[in-house]
């Protein structure tokens, strides 16, 4: 069992508590934690698979600011402890073993679907920063320009939403 | 690969469209309340302004430009334009449709219209695009705008859950939808579509991850075309929503994801058309019969409408399963079709559901004949046209689907074609309760009438009259049926 | 004449046309002028025909006018064409003239009616149709005629239409008549696949020609016969289709006369005679022909006894007389039946319109038990209605005499008769006697029953009411004499006259026959005369004699009696076991189940049970966004598991 | 005229909409002005129609006055606007518009939405007219539906108690089962590539397009589908009562006089020539079924308390004749079905109206309500006696002769059907006669009986033109027949299997197509 | 060294709770962060092939899913604030005013 192996099982198993804590918890804020948690998690795992960029976007803007906002939203809106309704019988009776049935074949399938020998060498495949943007403002630049529109959209549409009326 | 200016006009309609939206937002705080109704004539300008560079796209690629840009991730062609042109042309009538709406709502606001303008953009992206992040980069643009358009009557509590559980379901399935995209990755190594194409023609990718990719992009877009099981949330989201966005929901991004469905399935994944033929011959349909069961017991027209809705996607798969250059023909003309139609009739909802969309219910419409004779009879007009009586698009159009589906060949084919008449024969009854509402029946109290106003009455006018225009002759079918090649 | 013979039935076509649709606003004079005129010319014109007719070598006839093609399809053409032969000659001769006088008296009769112009416009259309179907050259415009003198017995008999029983009378008549008709269009209708024509001439060469054995192999001719016969039965009132008859009586008395007695009735009896080549061809028709008149003769007889409506009366007499015409067609005696039928129009017409007359005299009093002693107040009614009952009784000398003893005779010596047949006839001719003398005694003798009212205004009817009835009391007198058999030293012209047109029957009837002795035949005759007088003299004792006899013979005999009166209740027997039945079928099984349950029922099932379906599948809508994801799910999980395991 | 051949047909069907388009600029009021409009267009439409049997030739067995002209053409998808006329089609041609311009008289009564009301009927009657002269099945198809539209209108809108459920009663049954001929037709076009009739039929006969046994009963049952319930046999006849009570009196004509005609001509122009194998094989049931519709709807016809409803099972069972007509598959039966095709439509119509005019004078259709209308309305009732006899076939009256030519083709095929029909004519005498006698004869039972106005002028000219149609038909029927003639042995030549050696003859004449 | 196989499990299974979030919980919040979680399963996804097919489009693909995440994330929350704002409630059962 190599140091890979290691960090791998532990950062894999920290994310599949974390995934598993959030949706245990009835709190929304534990909730969030945990998705941080997984978050972080992650990060960690992107590095290991050579994406450095991605590890660092992942921790700055996915962990700290899209979670930041999540928290700061149940802060603002005080969510406390959710309902416990169940009105839903779909969801608990059909929905759940279906969707552990889908986690199994998923699984199941993309276990088989890779060959074992194809092992993760971090340092054969690097995404560094620099070539990462090198391609996203040659091959992507379109996309990245549609993104900002995307951004823009969403922005607006929060204020729209979200502000009070005059 | 490099970057060139002359490909920027590729994107001439998406460009246009953005500054425009922009233009709108910044205007925005200048335009005093009450005079909003300019910066929607600005929006109008934008959108025109779009239609007029899909033209001079149109004489671009006759004169023989390229058809493919940015690394074949944007194309140019004949199906592409075609549909970009009809969604700008339903954003064109969505903002018409909006004018008197919105201040009668007292929601008049000019990121309405730039979120109109965007989501525009959205859906050029998606029927004008040949890679799969793009799509769906576009498709995000769309949904976000029209979650955030759904809510838009922010104190209506059904527009707040509208937006809320479109919001909530849609990016549930915009998550299959990416994962679907990443096994593809996974299996192909690209997501350029033509890529994928001779990846699994070459059968060097990997089944499991092919099937799996296919099944959840499937999802994904299912779910925004609305088709079984995954129209569960369009009669919710179409009620909820204001009419007019309702009317845009309804047509724009369906016909935008439904382009985007045809060009991934037929282009990407054509190779495997043998399996996913029984997914969209199942999914058509459970579509149709959901949908039209559903509508024959509604009572809120609105909701009736969006069941509706349902049904014609099952109708359009009919031909999407034939899988032909005729049925992808057939598709698209029965999209610019049930476009009019349907926008036509949701704004006839918009007008007369009446302030705070009170006046939703099928009884409401009693009488409507003697009240408001072009509403009613444009009505009549949307609603034989939905059902497919002949000499309106709705007959043509059918016609045409079930002639693509009989024509590949197949007995499964001509099954479903007898499916989808027998759903036609089922579909009469509701769509007439309307018309026996408007023109049976005496209204049950006086209701005031409202004149109808001049956007509004232009919306319908043109509407109907496209709507029998293109049942009687059609050279949109022969453009349709041009544009169809772009995707073999 | 006879190229123009087409102006005969045409004549009084256009007499209906112009009182129908103009008579309404003409004067009664003008109406009778042209109702009546028309009809006398018709008259004038079939005589004219009947002098060009001897004129002619017999040779030539029959002979055959065709006109336009009415009907012409594929291989079906019928031609509009004129059979003339002796039989159509001697039917139209009778019709219109029997008709003219019927209408002539008609003229007095219906003068304080309402709808005078109606009444003379219908039986004007009354006569086209019954010189098309003496005229036809074929089966299907024998059918027109047929038809319409059915329409027309339809609208006289309800002439009274503000009564309902006159037009349920009507109805009846017309339905019935439409029941025998069924038969006959099949005859037709089998006729025409046999044949491939429906002419007279060529169908008959046919028969004539072709050895019997062809068609017989599969009865084809029985089948035709027997089918035609159906028809006949219905027009001619036989047993089981007799009912119509007597309630026909509801029209005014000139109808009876002239439709429910003299012309139409006889319609059946002429187009069996003028098949008499189909049915002498088929010797199992002929016997039901035969029996079928038998039983019809002697079963209206007995109704008659009990009968105290003085048409009703007649009107069972009519059937009864009928029956015996088709006695003697069954037996192959075609021209007796048919000199029976001339005699029987004369007689019975002549009946009819004196009937009228007391009835015209009495003001509508139609219950013999309420008249009496009119002879000396109605001399001419009186008088002429003697004539016409001697005639009936067959007493000898009268017309009817010799008719009805020739059918007797036939029947008796026929191969196709029987001794049976000869006597149940024989002994109807006894019970004819009785009721016809129990008429005339109630009606005429005795003492006077009627009210005072009555009395006071009972008057003789005018002349043109009491002529007519003369030219027919000597018809009925004489009519017989151009038929007195050998036996009696006399000569049958008119079997002569009539052998032509049964020439190719006799053939095989005499080939058959067994020879027989005039001195059987006056014997016969004897019989028969006396038990005419029998049934006279038992009249005499219980009408005039023992006037309470009547009625203790009811009181003793209360079933039977009953029965008669009430006809054997058919009528009820029919609206028992058919009518009501069939009204029970169509209105509570076929309408209200059948067609709302179950048929409407299904149909608004289909929809009901697709709004179950409807609001079954609306309730997965359940607004619920986790049930909406578990959808979603759901149909992830099965597309791939489809996909990827069921079908790799 | 030969140089106005080619257009007659359009003209004809164009006369109407022209009407349309007039009556849409003439404002609402005055009624009388609208009607008058209605009445011109429609009579002007007949005018038309009348040079058509005198220009006919008699011995052309295919279609006559034909035009046609490409209307859409996509790859793969080409339909014409072709028409033309042929001995089937001509006398329903002029039956459609000889008793518009009657159901146009007949509604002067309406009085509500009378502008719509025409446009409906006008339309009406260019739709019926293009279901008998459309040779493109795509056409066909078009008109088919098209016109029920303006039909769902007259009995939705201006109806009786219960006009909505007729009305959608009507039209879901209808749609339904020709949204099965739909998918049929273009299977159809799939297999012989092309919508055109003429040439579909002529590949079948040369032998270049056959249809597997399973194909051709497909095509036929959802063709046949759809024409039983137009015209309508048992058991899909539940829409006709209903349809018939509730339609106002025009709508009625044209129901019972032209659009069940639709049924018949369809199997005619359809199912026979292009289906001939599948129709011999199903001829004994659906002649099962016509024997049935004949006794059945004779039998509920006889206990209808509401007259209007009686005089719609009659049509039940007056259009069994005609199918068991065609189904004996001779001339004589066909030329017989055809006209009683014709026959059906003039005095089903004449009672329908008749029925109507009561309707006008009472506003109700129940027969007890009646009784005794011979002393106030003599003319009228003189009329309705008229027509109730041509209904139930006295002979020189028009049905008649469609009957007793349907009975002798059936007969040669199977004498017991011809037996089993016959008893329906007995049974017609039996309902028809009663209700008269309930209505017309007998005493004044309803005090508002007794002041009835009789038949006013515009009464009797309808009255008089069915009347004078009636004894037309009745006698002079060869003038029609012998225009059916060619046609009737052109349909059974064409369902008689082509030869093989046809298929080495030339090719037709080239026809619009493609 | 770690097979891929094993990163892509783990996204599956990530994948699959967040789905069984989205199932399982009321609170519109949770079920928000359970989408989430489905798109950093989805992430990890790409980044695995990316690593698999040595192709870096696939990490640019993360980036864009991280764009959409918080494009998604600023309007999604906004419609939560705008929902809790007018209901006082963020159960999403109980949102259940437009059904059948």
């Amino acid at each position: 069992m190599s140091a890979s192996y290691w960090l791998f099982f532990v950062f894999a198993g920290l994310a599949v508590l974390g995934a598993i804590n959030l949706i245990w918890q009835r709190h929304p804020i534990h909730s969030a934690l945990s998705l941080i948690l997984v978050m972080g998690a992650l990060a960690v795992l992107y590095l290991l698979l050579g994406a450095e960029f991605i590890a660092a976007v992942q921790v700055i803007v996915y962990a700290g600011a899209i979670m930041v906002l999540f928290v700061f939203v149940i802060m603002l809106l005080n969510v406390g402890e959710e309902e416990r309704t169940q009105w839903s019988r779909v969801a608990t009776y059909v929905g759940l073993p279906v969707a552990l049935l889908l986690v199994v074949q998923t699984g199941y399938l993309l276990y088989r679907a890779v060959p074992v020998v194809a092992r993760v060498d971090p340092n054969r495949f690097v995404g560094t920063t620099r070539r990462v943007g090198e391609m996203l403002f040659t091959d992507f630049l379109l996309p990245f320009e549609v993104a900002s529109i995307l951004i823009l959209v969403a922005l607006m549409g929060a204020i729209v939403l979200a502000k009070r009326e005059p | 690969m490099s970057f060139s200016l002359s490909s920027l006009l590729f994107v001439l309609p998406e460009i246009v469209l953005s500054l425009f939206g922009v233009a709108v937002m910044v205007a925005e705080p200048f335009v005093r309340p009450g005079r909003k109704q300019q910066l929607g004539v600005l929006a109008l300008a934008g959108t025109v302004a779009s239609l007029a560079a899909i033209v001079f796209q149109f004489e671009l690629v006759r004169r023989g430009a390229p058809v493919a840009a940015f690394g074949g991730t944007v194309l140019m062609d004949s199906f592409s334009l075609f549909l970009h042109f009809l969604v700008t042309l339903v954003t064109v009538l969505a903002i018409l449709a909006s004018f008197r709406y919105l201040d009668r709502e007292q929601i008049h606001r000019g990121e309405y219209y730039a979120l109109l303008l965007f989501g525009t953009v959205g859906m050029g992206l998606m029927v004008g695009s040949g890679e799969l992040v793009l799509i769906f980069l576009g498709l995000e643009i769309s949904s976000i705008s029209t979650y955030i358009l759904a809510g838009f009557r922010r104190t209506a509590l059904r527009s707040n859950e509208a937006a809320l559980k479109y919001f909530l379901l849609g990016s549930f399935a915009t998550a299959f939808f990416l994962f679907g995209i990443a096994l593809l990755f996974g299996a192909t190594g690209t997501t350029i579509l033509t890529e994928i194409r001779s990846a699994l023609a070459g059968a060097q990718a990997n089944a499991a991850l092919t099937w799996m990719g296919i099944a959840f992009l499937f999802v994904g877009l299912a779910f925004k075309v609305a088709t079984a099981p995954f129209q569960v949330w369009t009669p919710d989201v179409y009620e909820g929503a204001p009419a007019p966005v309702t009317a845009f929901l309804s047509v724009g991004p369906k016909a935008a994801a439904m382009a985007a469905f045809l060009r991934i399935f037929l282009t990407a994944l054509a190779p495997a058309a043998g399996k996913w033929f029984w997914l969209i011959w199942v999914s058509a349909v459970l579509t149709m019969f959901m949908g039209n069961l559903a509508a024959l017991v509604q009572t809120n027209i609105k909701r009736m409408l969006a069941y509706s809705s349902i049904a014609h996607a099952g109708y359009i798969l009919i031909a999407f399963a034939a899988g032909t250059e005729y049925g992808v023909a057939a598709v698209l003309f029965y999209l610019v079709v049930y476009a009019l139609m349907k926008l036509g009739a949701f704004t006839v909802v918009a007008h007369v559901s009446g302030p705070g969309e009170e006046r939703l219910n099928i009884r409401d419409y009693a009488g409507l004949a003697a009240r408001e004779p072009l509403v009613a009879g444009c009505f009549a007009v949307f609603l034989f046209s939905l059902i497919g009586v002949p000499l309106t698009g709705g007959f043509l159009g059918k016609f045409y689907i079930f002639q693509a589906a009989i024509a590949e060949g197949s007995p499964w084919l001509l099954w479903l074609v007898v499916l989808g008449a027998i759903n036609t024969a089922i579909s009469i009854y509701y769509y007439l309760r309307v018309v026996i509402a408007m023109y049976f029946r005496e209204p049950s109290a006086e209701i005031e009438v409202a004149p109808v106003p001049s956007s509004v009455a232009f919306v319908l006018t043109l509407t109907a009259l496209g709507t029998i225009y293109l049942g009687l002759a059609s050279p949109v079918l022969i453009r349709a049926a041009a544009a169809a090649q772009a995707l073999r | 004449m006879l190229d123009t013979i087409w102006l005969i039935p045409l004549l009084p076509l256009a007499g209906a046309g112009a009182l129908g649709v103009f008579g309404r606003h003409w004067r009664q004079r003008a109406v009778s002028a042209l109702g009546v005129g028309s009809v006398g010319l018709s008259f004038a014109a079939a005589l004219g025909m009947a002098y060009e007719f001897f004129q002619q070598d017999p040779g030539t006839f029959p002979r055959i006018e065709r006109y336009f093609h009415w009907i012409a399809a594929g291989d079906f053409a019928v031609p509009v064409t004129f059979y003339i032969d002796q039989l159509s000659v001697l039917m139209v001769l009778v019709v219109t003239g029997v008709g003219f006088l019927i209408h002539l008296y008609s003229i007095g009769y219906m003068a304080q009616e309402g709808g005078y112009y109606r009444f003379f416009a219908y039986l004007n259309l009354f006569m086209f149709f019954m010189l098309l179907l003496v005229l036809a050259g074929n089966y299907l415009v024998l059918f027109v005629g047929w038809e319409g003198v059915g329409l027309c017995s339809y609208l006289l008999i309800g002439f009274y239409f503000l009564r309902d029983s006159a037009s349920a009378a009507g109805k009846k008549a017309f339905l019935v008549n439409r029941i025998g008709d069924f038969g006959f269009t099949l005859g037709l209708l089998l006729l025409f696949a046999t044949f491939g024509t429906l002419d007279f001439a060529r169908i008959f060469q046919d028969v004539a020609h072709r050895p019997t054995e062809t068609f017989d192999q599969v009865g084809i001719l029985t089948g035709i016969s027997l089918l035609l016969l159906c028809g006949a039965v219905g027009k001619s009132a036989q047993v089981p289709l007799y009912v119509w008859l007597p309630d026909a009586m509801e029209g005014p008395t000139p109808v009876s006369a002239l439709i429910h007695a003299a012309t139409m009735v006889a319609a059946g009896v002429y187009m069996v005679a003028r098949s008499h080549v189909l049915f002498s061809a088929a010797p199992v028709s002929l016997a039901v022909v035969a029996t079928i008149g038998c039983i019809t003769g002697f079963y209206a007889a007995t109704i008659g006894l009990v009968q105290t409506d003085i048409k009703r009366v007649l009107a069972y007499s009519t059937v009864s007389q009928l029956g015996y015409m088709f006695l003697g067609l069954g037996v192959g005696a075609f021209a007796a039946g048919i000199f029976h039928l001339m005699t029987h129009a004369f007689f019975k017409a002549l009946l009819f319109l004196a009937a009228g007359s007391v009835i015209h005299a009495l003001q509508g009093t139609q219950d013999i038990r309420t008249m009496g002693g009119l002879r000396t107040k109605i001399p001419a009614t009186y008088w002429t209605f003697l004539f016409g009952t001697l005639a009936i009784v067959g007493f000898p000398g009268f017309s009817g005499f010799f008719s009805k003893d020739e059918i007797l005779w036939q029947t008796f010596i026929s191969p196709y008769g029987s001794k049976v047949l000869w006597f149940i006839g024989v002994f109807a001719a006894g019970l004819t006697s009785f009721y016809m003398f129990r008429l005339l005694l109630l009606t005429f003798h005795g003492d006077p029953r009627h009210t005072p009212v009555v009395a006071e205004r009972v008057h003789e009817s005018p002349r043109v009411m009491t002529r007519p009835l003369m030219v027919l009391a000597l018809l009925s007198l004489a009519g017989g004499w151009i038929g007195i058999p050998a036996a009696l030293g006399g000569k049958n012209y008119l079997e002569d006259f009539l052998a032509p047109v049964f020439a190719t029957s006799r053939l095989r009837l005499v080939a058959a026959g067994v020879p027989h002795t005039p001195t059987e035949e006056l014997e016969l005759m004897a019989l028969a005369v006396g038990l005419a007088l029998a049934g006279f003299g038992a009249a005499y004792w219980m009408y005039l004699r023992r006037p309470t006899l009547a009625n203790e013979l009811a009181q003793t005999f209360h079933g039977p009696y009953q029965m008669l009166l009430n006809k054997y209740y058919v009528d009820e027997l029919y609206q028992k076991y058919i009518v009501r039945p069939l009204n029970w079928l169509a209105d509570r099984i076929l309408w209200q189940t059948v067609d709302v349950e179950v048929i409407d029922g299904a149909v608004n099932g289909v929809g009901f049970r697709a709004r179950a379906a409807g609001d079954w599948v609306r309730h997965w809508q359940s607004g619920n966004t986790r049930s909406y994801a578990a959808w979603v799910v759901l149909g992830a999980l099965l597309l791939v598991t489809v996909l990827v395991w069921v079908m790799r | 005229m030969e140089a106005l051949q080619p257009y007659w047909l359009s003209l004809i069907l164009l006369t109407p909409l022209a009407g349309v388009l007039l009556l849409l600029l003439l404002p609402q009021e005055p009624h009388e002005r609208l009607r008058r409009v209605a009445l011109g267009a429609s009579l002007l439409t007949f005018a038309l129609s009348l040079p058509l049997p005198f220009y006919f030739d008699l011995a052309t067995p295919g279609m006559q006055f034909e035009a046609a002209t490409r209307w859409i053409a996509v790859p793969g998808f080409v339909a014409n606007y072709h028409v033309g006329l042929d001995g089937l089609s001509l006398f329903l041609t002029l039956l459609t518009t000889f008793l518009t311009p009657l159901a146009v008289l007949s509604s002067w009564p309406i009085t509500h939405r009378v502008k719509w009301f025409f446009i409906s009927l006008l339309v009406l009657e260019t739709g019926l007219l293009g279901v008998f002269l459309a040779l493109d099945l795509f056409l066909f198809f078009v008109f088919w539906e098209v016109m029920l539209v303006p039909m769902y209108f007259i009995i939705g809108i201006w109806g009786h108690e219960r006009r909505v459920y007729a009305a959608i009663k009507f039209i879901i049954y209808t749609m339904a089962g020709s949204a099965l001929m739909l998918v049929a037709i273009l299977w159809l076009r799939q297999l012989a590539g092309t919508f055109e009739l003429l040439e579909i039929s002529r590949q079948l006969q040369a032998g270049l397009l056959r249809l597997s046994a399973g194909q051709e009963m497909w095509l036929f049952l959802a063709f046949f589908l759809a024409f039983a319930i137009k015209i309508p046999l048992f058991p899909f006849h539940t829409w006709l009562p209903d349809a018939h009570v509730e339609a106002p009196t025009a709508g009625s004509v044209i129901l019972a006089g032209v659009l069940l005609k639709m049924g018949a001509y369809g199997l005619l122009r359809f199912c026979l020539p292009l289906f001939p194998n599948a129709t011999r094989e199903f001829t004994p049931w659906i002649a099962a079924l016509a024997l049935i519709s004949i006794i059945y709807g004779a039998l509920v016809s006889l206990v209808q308390p509401d007259g209007k409803k009686l005089v719609a099972y009659s049509s039940v069972s007056h259009m069994g004749f005609v199918v068991l007509g065609i189904l004996a598959l001779n001339v004589v039966g066909m030329e017989g079905a055809i006209l009683q095709m014709v026959n059906h439509g003039v005095s089903t119509g004449g009672l329908f109206l008749l029925v109507g005019m009561l309707y006008d004078r009472r506003h109700t259709h129940l027969i007890r309500e009646f009784g005794g209308l011979a002393t106030p309305l003599p003319v009228l009732s003189s009329f309705f006696l008229f027509v109730v006899l041509s209904s139930l076939g006295l002979p020189l009256l028009n049905n008649f002769v469609g009957e007793f030519l349907v009975l002798v083709g059936v007969f040669r095929v199977n004498p017991w059907q011809a037996a089993v029909a016959a008893l329906g004519i007995v049974l017609c005498a039996w309902y028809l006669l009663w209700m008269v006698q309930r209505v017309v004869f007998g005493q004044i039972t309803n005090e508002n009986n007794r002041t009835l106005p009789d038949a006013s002028r515009r009464e009797r000219a309808i009255l008089v033109a069915v009347a004078v149609a009636i004894l037309w038909l009745g006698i002079a029927s060869p003038l029609f027949t012998r225009r059916m003639e060619a046609t009737a042995r052109h349909i059974l030549n064409q369902m008689n299997p082509p030869a093989v050696e046809l298929a080495t003859q030339a090719p037709a004449p080239p026809r619009p197509s493609q | 060294m770690v097979p891929i196989s094993y990163y892509l499990v783990l996204s599956g299974v990530l994948f699959g709770l967040g789905v069984v979030g989205f199932l399982l919980r009321r609170s519109i919040i949770t079920i928000f962060m359970s989408i989430e979680l489905m798109l950093n399963a989805v992430n990890l996804a790409f980044v695995a092939f990316s690593y698999l097919h040595e192709k870096l489009s696939g990490q640019i693909f993360v980036f864009f899913v991280i764009v959409v995440a918080a494009a998604e994330a600023a309007v999604g929350l906004a419609i939560i604030i705008l929902v809790f704002r007018n209901r006082v409630s963020l159960n999403i059962e109980r949102m259940n005013l437009m059904k059948l």
